[in-house]
Formats: C-alpha cells, structure tokens, sequence
C-alpha cells in the first residue's frame, strides 16, 4: 500500500493546481461564465495543451493512459477552482464512451480540443437511471432514426456531436435493447435549447424527431458499458466534490479565525469549534471514500464495482450536504450572497450531491449488493 | 383538559378559510404556493384585500383596528393564511414598526403612519443589521447627530429586505458612542426619498434579489421622527422582537409545502412509478410531517400559555418555535430537491442569475426547488441564528 | 382549545405526584426490586386504595372512567418515579382487554388489587406484530386447548390469569382466526420462567401444552380490539416516556450546573448548553406528541389512530434516544454506574424505545397511512 | 500511488490470519465475537500464545522482543486480531506501562517489568482518572510523598478498569501542590498487595463490574518505583496517552460486529422473512458499513502518514479516527438492538445485575444486546471524551 504520487503522477498536480491557482479566481471565474457558451475557449485550448483533454484515452487512441487516479488529481483541483468548462462532459462522459466504442478518430479530435461532445440520456421520468429509456430508434437503411426528447444534457448545447441512448427494441425500463447512437448536433431533426445550471455549468433540452443517426458498437451490451462509464464519471466526481468540499471548508476555518463578534473572533466559541470539527470528520470521510471510489473505478466485476461506487456516492452526498449547509451557517448571511466565494461551492456541491443519483438512490443500490466490507 | 378547538374557535377558522381563499386571488395565493415570487403589486394589494377586512393588523391596539383576537384565534389566522398561500402583511409593516409606533410613538406619529403602514400605502423596511455586526446586533455604528431641528445620520445598513420598494425605514442609529453600547441607540423613522440615500442590491445565490445595502451619507431627517426617547431605541427594538411568538414557526407554511410535495411525488415517475408510491420517499416525507405535527402541537401548547404573558416579553418557548420551525422548513426544501431528481439542475427562465434571457428547460416546478434550498437557508440565519436562539433557551434553562 | 387540567385532573396528578415523591425515591425503588416479585405488594394496595387500579375502567365495571387524558397522567408520573409495578401489563393492557371482552367481574378484581393479569403475545417469531401468532387453540369439548410458546410476557411470572393469544383458524400471519383466551397461570400444561427485564421490571417466558382454556368474547374481531388496546397503551407508554425524560433532562440540567471541571461549571462551556438546548428541544416535541397520542387514543377511525399513535412512538423513540445518549454522554462515567439515577433512566428509556415497536417499526405504520397532517 | 497492499502485505496479513484462527482457541474468540465477558484466565491464556509468538507486544523497542513492523504491519496485525475476535493483549500492560517503561524507565525497571508485563504474569491497571478531575485529568489529587527511602500515597483513583484481577497499578500521583498543575505530578509504579490499598467495584448499568474505585490510606511505596524524573509524570502520561494511534478506531471489531449482525438478522424473522431481506434494516445496515469503510480508509491513510512521525507525538488525525470510531461502534450495537426486538428486554442469566440467579429467558445472543448497547456508550466517554477529541482537533485545524 503505498499513497504516495509517482513522480508523473506529482507533475500532473503539481501543473494542474497550479492551472487553476493562476487562471481560476473568483472574478476570472465570473468572466469565463459571460462568455457566450458559458465558458471559456481560452481555457479549452490550454487543457488540450497540457494535455488534460487526452487524459483518460489510452496513447493508441491518442491519448495519455491516465488512470484514475490522474482523474482524480485533475477533478480534485477542478473542483477548487468551480471550472466550468465541459470536461466531465466532453471527455469523462462522450470521450470514453466512445472510446469505449473503439472510435479512435472522434477520441483523438477530443484529445485535442478539437471536438465537443455529449452523452444524452436523462429523459422526463427517467431519473438517473440509464436503464429507463423511452426515447426510439427506428432503422433507416443503413443506419437509424431516433425520436424522443432528452433532458439536462450536461453541456448539450455547445455539444457538436451527441451520444444519445435509444431503445431498439424491448420495453421502457428492460436492460436489453438499449443502443447508444452517434448524432451531428446540427442534424435534420434535431431542436435543443440550453440553459445556466444552478451551479453556472450549462445543459440542454434535445429534441429529436426522426433524425438520422449512427449507432456505435461496444464489445458487451451498451447498458453495462454505459454503467462502467458512469461509475467511472461518479469516481471521478466524488473527488471532485473532496476539491469543492475542503475548500468550503478552508473558507469556514479563515471565517472564523478573522470574523470578529462581541470582542472576539468567532471561532474563539466553543460551538462553532466543534461544528467546525464534525465538518472536518465529514471532509476527510469524504476523501477517503472518494480514493475508495478512485480504486475501485477499474474492478472487473461489475457487482463489486458498482456497490463501491455507490457507497463512496453515498458519503460524498451526505459529506457534501453536511459541510454544504454548516459552512453557510457558520458564515450567516454573507455566504447568501453571490459576491462571495462561498456559495458557489455550496451551489456546486448541491448539484453533484444530485448528479448521477442522490445518496438515498445509491444506499438502496448498496444495501441491496454484497456487502462493501 | 380539551385538546380540541371550541365551536366558536372552529367557526372563526372557517370563516378565515374562507375568506383567505375567495377573497385573495388564486394567482397570487398559487404563486406563494409554488415558491415563485410575488411582484410588489401583489403584495401590496392582497394586504389592501386583508387591511379592507380589518386583517392586515389584527393584533395591532384596537383604536388603531386591532381585532382583540385570542391567542388561539391568531394561531387560527396565520395557520389558515399560511395554508391558503396568502402572503402575509408586510412585517416590516404591521410586526414591526407598526407595534413600535402604537406602543412608544407620538400622537402624531400613530396617526400618520399606522393607518398608511397597515394599507400598505407606505411600504417600510428595517434598519437593523449591519456589514460588521452580525449577530452582535447592539455594536452597530450607524450613527445620528442633532444638527437644530434634525439627524443626521450617517452610516450603512445591510440585509435589508425589499429595500428597493420601500418608501420608508425605520433605523436604529448610535446616537451617543459614550456609553455601553446597548444604551446609546435611538429609533428613528426614515423617509426613504432622502437625499444622500443609496440602495445596492445584494445578489443572493439563489438569484434573487430581495435584499439590499442601503448607505448613509449625511441624511438630514426631521427631528421629530425620533420614535419615543432618545437612546431607548435597544428597548424598543428588544420590543419589536420579542412581538415575534406564533408564527414564527411557521407550521402553516410548512403544511402547505408537504401537500405540494405529495401532489408532485404524485406527478414524478421514478422506475415507471409516482414517486408517491415509492417506500423510502414515503418514509422521508412521514418523518418530517412527525416532526411538524410535534412543533404544531408545541405551538398550540405555547400560544396556551400566551394568555398570561405581558406583551413584549419573550417566552423562551419561542425560540424553540425558530429553531425548530427553521429546522423542518428546510428538510421540506430538500425533500422538493428529492422530487424533482435530474431536473433541478437547470435555472429557471424567470431568474435572473445566469445574466442571460433564456427560457428555462424542465418542468416549471422543478426549476424553483434548488433556489428555494438555497434561499431557505437563510431562515436559520436571520432574525436571530439558531446559534442565538440556542443561546437565549440555553440562559433560560441552565441560568448561565 | 383547553390545555389546563379540570379539577379532578389536578387532584389526581397531585396525588399521584406525592405519591412517587414520597414513596418512590431512588432507595425505596432498589428495595422494592429486591421483594419476591421483583415490585411492592405494598405499593399495588396503596395503587388500588388511591383508585389508580380501576382508573380507566368504567363505573359500570367497578372503575372510575378515567380517559386517556387520566392515565396520562399517572404514567408521567410513574415515568419520573421509574414505578416497577405491574400497572401497563395488569391494568392498561390485560385489565382493558378484558373489560372490552365485558368480563366486569374480573376488571372488578383487577380494579380491586385483588387479581394479577398479563397479555402474552410475543412470540420467538412475532417481533410486536399482534397478528404474527403460531399458538394453536384446538377446540376440547365447551372449551379450548392451547399449544405453543409466549415470551417477553410483561410481569407475566407474577400474573394469575393470563390472556393469550392463539389461532382458531387461518394462516401464521392472516388478520382472520385470532382468538384470546383466558388461563390460570397454575393451569395443566402451563410451565414459565420469569425473569428480571433490563430495566428492573420483570418478564416470563411461557409454554402451553394442551392446556385448557376459555375463548374470551369481543364485538368486533380480536385483532382489531387487541390493536385498539395496544395503541391506548403505546399512549400511555409515550406518557411515561415524557416522565422519564423530563427527568433525565433535568437530572442533567442540574449536573452541568454544579459539576465543575477545568475551574468552572461544566454548564459554561457552550458546546454542552447548545446540546442541553437540544437535548430540551426533543424534550418538548416528545410532550407534544404524547398531548397528540392522549389526544388520538380514542379516535374511532382505526387507521387514523393508528397513523396518529405510531407518530407519536416515533417522535418518542426518536427523541428518547438523543436525549438518553446524550444525557449519559454530557455526565460521563457517573452515568454508566448503578449507583447512579441517571442510567437507570436511560435503561428504561431503551426498553421503551423498543416496547410495541421500535421508532422505525412505526415510521414505517405512518408512511403507509394517510399523512397525518 | 497504489492503494493496494503489496504482496509482502498480504503474506503477513494471512500469516497472521491463520495463526489467530488456528492458535488462539475457539472459545474464547467466539466469546468475544459474541460480545459476551472473559474470565481473567482467557485473557491470560490469549495473551501468552501470542507472546509466544512474539506478538504481544510487537510495537516494542525490539531489545523488548518488539518487530519493529511497518505502520502498515501494525495496521493489518490489529486489523485481523480484531475479526478474528482475538482480545487484544491487555492495554495496560503492552500499550500503556509498557511503552512508558521503556522510554523512560531505569535499566532494573526494564528487566524487573517488561519481560513479565509481555507474558501477562503481571496484571496492571492504571491509576489516572479521580472522582474530581473527569476530563481535567490534570486536576488530580491523589499525593505522593517522599517519606525516607518510600513514596506514601494517599488519595483515590476511579474508573479502574479490571483493578481486580491488577497485580500492579501505574499511578499519576501529586509530588509537588505548589506549582502549575501539570508540572507537579509523577508517575509511579504501586504494587496492589501493598498495605493500604482497597478496591471497590463500580457496578456498571450493563451490569458488568469491570470498572472500580481504589483507595489509598497511607501506602508505602519503594522510593525506586518512580519512573524517570519526579514532576514529569504529566509528560509520560501525555507520551502514554499519543501512542494510541491505529487500533484506536476499532475497524476491525465493527467490522466482525457487522459480521455478526448480519448472521444474527438471518436468524430473526419478521413478517416470516428473514430480517436480512428487510429493506429498511439493510439500508440502515448499508449506511454504518459505508461509514465504516470510510473510517477504515481513514486509518489506512492515517497508518501511510505514520512513517514520518516521531513516537508519542500524537497526530490529530487520530482524534478523528477516536471520534467516528466510537460514533460506529456504538452504532454497531443499535443496529444489534433492532436485530433482536423484543427479546432484547430480558436479562441474560449470566448478568450479576439483578441481584437474582435466575437463567434467562429468549435467545442467548438477544441477551447481549442492551447490555452491550449500555455498556459501549462508555466508549465515546473515555480515553478523552469526544468532546475532547473535537477540542484537539479544533485547535489544530483552528489554533484556538
């Protein structure tokens, strides 16, 4: 066991936190948000420059091989630095899947900045489940039609392509007969609308109406592939959340080291000492479950991987909620306000809690696995 | 020992039902109902509906048209009106400075502003809080000099709801920087078209902007609208806070809420089912409903005991009504997170946070669940933290 | 709305006051464990003398006509006194039970003090469910021969005259072919052990071979007057429970006020007020919700009693639990010794908690009814 | 970065697996799963067989027959002995007096007492706590004075724990009342036969009588049972108390306790299901385990950070792991609560508490429940209360 960084592993960090230490201030934030896509292209051309977009992807498909723990590092300071640019989205989600997918060719336009892209397949009663799909395609000569309407794509109005889940065939909810189609964002048919997230990320509403479609291959059925990316996406989003979580809890530590009230600082008062410590036990919970998550995202067997993950979903939501509201508590009502920091974390950490599957949704996936122990 | 409501008791809540929901309008009361916010005009002239009854003020003195309610029947009121989705007459206006001025006000001052303020011809806010005080509320430094026949006040507020609408505001302001800190405080009324009056909206993070700095800068007010005593005004607002008992809870808010999430987790399928019929969910929403027929039951038990107390003297029990109260309406805005899953992620066309003009995506509904999350956080924070009301139970059970 | 006791309320909640605080200190209560049965005969006459035995039966069968309201009061009272004695199991569940079967002669009895009576229902199997029974009643002759176990029969080694239930007809757990019969305790066939419960009171387990018995008559069908009863004596246990945690409350109140520790009561330090401020919180909303169940014990609609009294044992097992743990918590090691009052409490509590059902047990009741509000 | 164990890792984890399950008897680690009481000669006989071994007391200076194991070893070491219900050898002796013989012991005191202490041919308890201090242990008042070649003790010392099966107590004793309260204390070494020393039990509300007071009237002592210096008994007690790092969390009992709890709820039924098939319990169940995995990660973290650490310095993150530890444990024996239902209400025959001998009634592991439940909320009150855990912690994360 060893929890020490390889020597690439330091680099990568040691480059990316700086990334986001020198280009990721509160008011350079603000800015790449007024962009018209709600984020900045300066800043997509500098991932793809460090190399930060080709990360996941193995080098044949013109990638670096980063596993996840170099996800994990990446995600980490990303969620200190609130980044708005459509990573999770582009590369964690539509990049490896359609690596998954044996599609070098898009992979690689990815890899280098090249290509937008994003995964569809949250639908009106849908839920979080990938399995619930109502949303058709119909084959059309060689390949297919699709109709149906997909919400809360994440970054699904920048997207240039779009990996839309379909059914093909068996009922709404059956695990079979699920397919996962390849669609030009500006194809015949298709009508999206894009709209700010609470958290300042984007998302779309997508309709399509019989438009054409290719459908790409995976090695097993396209459910359990879609899963292992999914799982993969919450790992990587649970260390996420440990970024977006310790640093709301730093600026609750300086808040009450320097806010002064009856004579002295606030955190001179016992209760809040204490208030301020659970917060730190929830924080490193939190960061251990989000490692946990980190090595288990590549298991094999798909049962196993899957409780782990759920499990560590399960802490970040309840860690996240507790050290959400207690730090806006602790602060009264100055973190209400959008002109400090803090609230955007909060904002953030609501909507990851939610992302993916709430923590009631993955403790009923974990109380009915294996145990975890 | 009866714990049902009299005859009399049940027919004064049925004609209050009755009037809250034919009278007020169904657009408004739905407003309130689905957690939208209400235009100025609206607030205004469902209390104009309410103050033509005699109900925008009912415990407001009787020569200044106080109803002479029983405490069970203020219960009755504010729990039917919270219900019904009727907003409640402006605090600022009939909690708040109204009480003060009929309590320790002029003659003249009663007849110039009560009558306005329960009409809400005139639309007040409270001067309070401050950037460096927080729950210290006395260390504030907003101060007024007599200058001949006025104040000079100088200085800045903050938190201060609804500014941007108000024409008055009442202030407390350090009038004598000398002695403890408590004791140099004076109440005074403001007209909010002074010259040398700034407000700023402060954005909060649900996107609303409902509260505002409001700065200070050599305003020059008429002597006499000093309310009572110079350097009393800690007492008068110790008053003014301590008026707060029912209510506060806001019980009635909170039922209203739970009906609305049972009739969504009707409309939302999770697994092809109304999420209604989901175990878990289920179990969730009972819990808090326990807990708010708890807090229901301690209210009724608090509002008992109201007949004995002098007015203006807080029952500790109260502050179990805020702690409690802002306990439960937060859990029934994460529950309202719960029901609506995925979509309520994407910001709603009416706000206006994103600094865009976008029409929102998802069902409506489900677009005000996380702003209300977040904005109802506030409600353990003002009008004095849960940490103060710990505090304050904590000296009347320990001594300490 | 009326919250203040009537006349004969106050004189009853006066004299049941004096009589714990005269009586029921916490040596006289060790005393009262060490007699044969485990309680004070001595107390059960002065009970009987001060009418408190025949307190909720009808005039008509020799009692007094108390309501809920009345037996509310005693239990609070017990609760602060942590009585021993048999009174839920002789008078509230088994003295009931046979008054709803219009057996006055032996309600006089009870009312009297001159009969011991328990309700045997739990078996190895059954956890609180009244309806889960695997005892057989087979027909002998004008009467009946009963087969199987009972356990945790509250007083039920001290009882002369058990009431147990037993199928006619009908599967393990169906609603229908529930009887309750009535036997001596020295009955053929009738072996049991009693035995200490862990909070001094006093339990037996019970086998019925062949024994003989007599079926006790009801209006409606067993099952829903034996629920109607239990849901009148969960309102009376959620009284007592408001007594035993006042007391722990109080005890604890006064604890932080005269402990010192690092030079000064332990009650300034501001952590322990908040959570004494929580711990009275739960206090309260336990009150209330045992006003709610006296309230709601009479209500004639089954369901809605139900959903009303299961809230009230929620609220109590919630709110019994943090306050028992935190009072042992806020006293330290004092706590967890017998000589002291407070564990004894806090044991009492724990057996409350779980009596009739545990506080998820009930949530549970309550989601699946209308809501309550 | 690998979060795997290395293969050397796992072949000393399975060494040590197997040898705790094929050495240490049957019945005495069933006893311990069970959560049922060990007679003094079981612990006494466990301890020798793994001092057999040479692993009583492995973190030993290896001149004192300690491994000198990696942080990780320990980890596994404790981790394994703890599923394997193994009790661990008694705290007293291998983690206590030991380490502090040791470090600051004379030569004579070393061979005289660690050999002895190792095998468990002496019992020791230790004699810190006192009626007056709880948590301000510092506050002692037990006094110690040098009377020619012998130290006379008078005072008392509570919540002894095991004090009578203790052939030797370690005692913080008062030598000098005139300066700051912790620079006048010394640690000594009393031999429980000596004159003057009476032990009482303390009954515990689980029944149990592990705990006790002991008495000091005019105890002699040999001038040479000091340890190290007169007035730095504080500095050894703190060194003493900063050993406890790993092991502390217990994540390896919960984890057999789990174990436990979910055999058991195959046993019981509800509705005529086993209780393991009940959604609720196992979400419940699901919850304490993600918890304690967390926890168990926690640790291992803690463990990976313990290479750079000097000895008897304590890490604060081992307040967190002393903190959620506890929290879990005690969660463990609500969970055995709902297992058990309403059998959990008779006392067990084993149970002195009744003052009756009487066999129980019900399952013999229902029996365990309440008490253990009783019994284990001592663990978040001593070894520093988890208040004065979130004391160490706040002031290392705000230096207040």
């Amino acid at each position: 066991m060893d929890f020490d960084l390889s020597g690439d592993q330091r680099l990568l960090k040691e480059s990316v936190d700086r990334l986001i230490a020198d280009r990721y201030g509160f008011e350079a934030r603000r800015g790449f948000m007024a962009e018209p896509e709600g984020w900045s292209r300066a800043n997509w051309a500098r991932f793809a420059e460090q190399g930060l977009l080709g990360l996941p992807f193995s080098e044949e498909a013109g990638g670096f091989g980063g596993g996840a723990v170099e996800i994990a590092l990446v995600m980490e300071a990303f969620g200190r630095g609130l980044v708005v640019e459509p990573y999770l989205s582009t590369v964690l989600l539509a990049g490896r899947l359609l690596e998954e997918a044996g599609e070098a060719a898009l992979v690689g336009r990815i890899a280098a900045g090249e290509l937008l892209a994003a995964v569809a397949h949250v639908e009106r009663h849908s839920g979080w489940n990938l399995g619930d799909v109502a949303t058709r395609a119909a084959p059309d000569g060689d390949g297919w039609r699709l109709s149906g309407t997909k919400s809360v794509v994440l970054h699904g109005d920048s997207a240039e392509q779009l990996l839309v889940t379909a059914r093909t065939a068996d009922a709404q909810r059956d695990r079979d007969g699920i397919g996962v189609f390849l669609v030009a964002a500006d194809a015949p048919g298709v009508a999206r609308r894009g709209a700010a997230t609470q958290d300042g990320q984007r998302a779309a509403e997508i309709h399509f109406a019989k438009t054409p479609a290719r459908q790409v291959a995976f090695a097993g059925d396209a459910l359990a592939t879609l899963e292992r990316v999914r799982d993969q996406v919450i790992a990587a989003l649970c260390a996420e959340a440990v970024g977006v979580m310790a640093k709301m809890h730093a600026i609750t530590v300086d808040y009450l080291k320097t806010r002064k009230q009856f004579g002295r600082a606030i955190g001179e008062f016992q209760v809040l000492q204490h208030r301020a410590v659970d917060m730190y036990v929830a924080l490193e919970q939190a960061r251990s479950m989000a490692l946990y998550a980190t090595l288990m995202a590549g298991e094999a067997d798909a049962r196993a991987r899957a409780a782990a993950i759920s499990a560590a979903k399960v802490q970040i939501g309840r860690s996240g909620r507790h050290i959400g509201q207690e730090a806006v508590q602790l602060h009264g009502g100055i973190a209400m306000t959008m002109e400090y920091k803090l609230g955007h974390y909060f904002k953030r950490m609501t909507m990851i809690e939610e992302m993916f599957g709430n923590a009631d949704e993955h403790l009923e996936r974990v109380a009915t696995a294996e145990s975890i122990l | 020992m009866d714990l049902r409501f009299t005859e009399e008791e049940i027919a004064f809540r049925d004609e209050a039902r009755r009037f809250f929901r034919e009278d007020v309008p169904e657009a408004i009361r739905r407003k309130v109902l689905e957690g939208r916010h209400l235009a100025k005009d609206e607030i205004v002239r469902s209390q104009r509906i309410l103050n033509a009854r005699g109900w925008a003020a009912p415990h407001w003195p009787r020569e200044w048209g106080g109803q002479g309610w029983t405490p069970v029947q203020t219960y009755l009121f504010q729990d039917e009106m919270q219900q019904a989705g009727v907003p409640a007459p402006l605090p600022f206006n009939v909690s708040m400075v109204g009480p003060v001025i009929a309590e320790f006000g002029s003659e003249a001052q009663k007849r110039r502003f009560l009558p306005r303020a329960a009409n809400l011809d005139d639309w007040w806010c409270q001067g309070f809080s401050e950037p460096g005080a927080g729950s210290d509320l006395a260390s504030l430094r907003t101060k007024a000099v007599l200058d001949g026949e006025h104040w000079v006040i100088d200085g800045q507020k903050t938190w201060t709801t609804l500014a941007q609408h108000a024409d008055w505001i009442f202030c407390l302001c350090r009038t004598d920087p000398s002695v403890k800190k408590q004791e140099g405080i004076s109440f005074i009324l403001v007209d909010m078209r002074t010259p040398g009056i700034t407000v700023r909206p402060i954005q909060t993070i649900d996107g609303g902007r409902e509260v505002n700095e409001v700065f200070f800068d050599n305003v020059r007010v008429p002597r006499e609208n000093l309310v009572g005593e110079v350097n009393r005004g800690w007492d008068y607002a110790k008053f003014l806070l301590g008026n707060e008992r029912t209510g506060i809870a806001r019980v009635g808010t909170s039922k209203a809420r739970l009906r609305r999430i049972r009739e969504l987790a009707g409309l939302e399928l999770r697994g092809g089912r109304p999420l209604i019929e989901d175990r878990r969910f289920r179990e969730k929403l009972a819990a808090v409903e326990i807990e708010l027929k708890a807090l229901e039951m301690t209210q009724l038990r608090v509002v008992a005991d109201e007949r004995g107390r002098a007015r203006g003297k807080p029952n500790p029990a109260s502050s179990i009504l805020k702690l409690k109260g802002s306990q439960l309406q937060q859990a029934t805005t994460e529950l309202l997170l719960d029901v609506v899953g995925p979509h309520a992620m994407p910001l709603a066309a009416q706000d206006e946070g994103a600094g865009r003009n976008e029409p929102g995506i998802g069902p409506e509904y489900a677009a005000v669940a996380a702003p209300t999350y977040f904005n109802w956080r506030k409600i353990s924070i003002y009008g004095g933290s849960n940490e103060i009301q710990r505090n304050i139970v904590a000296k009347a059970i320990l001594g300490f």
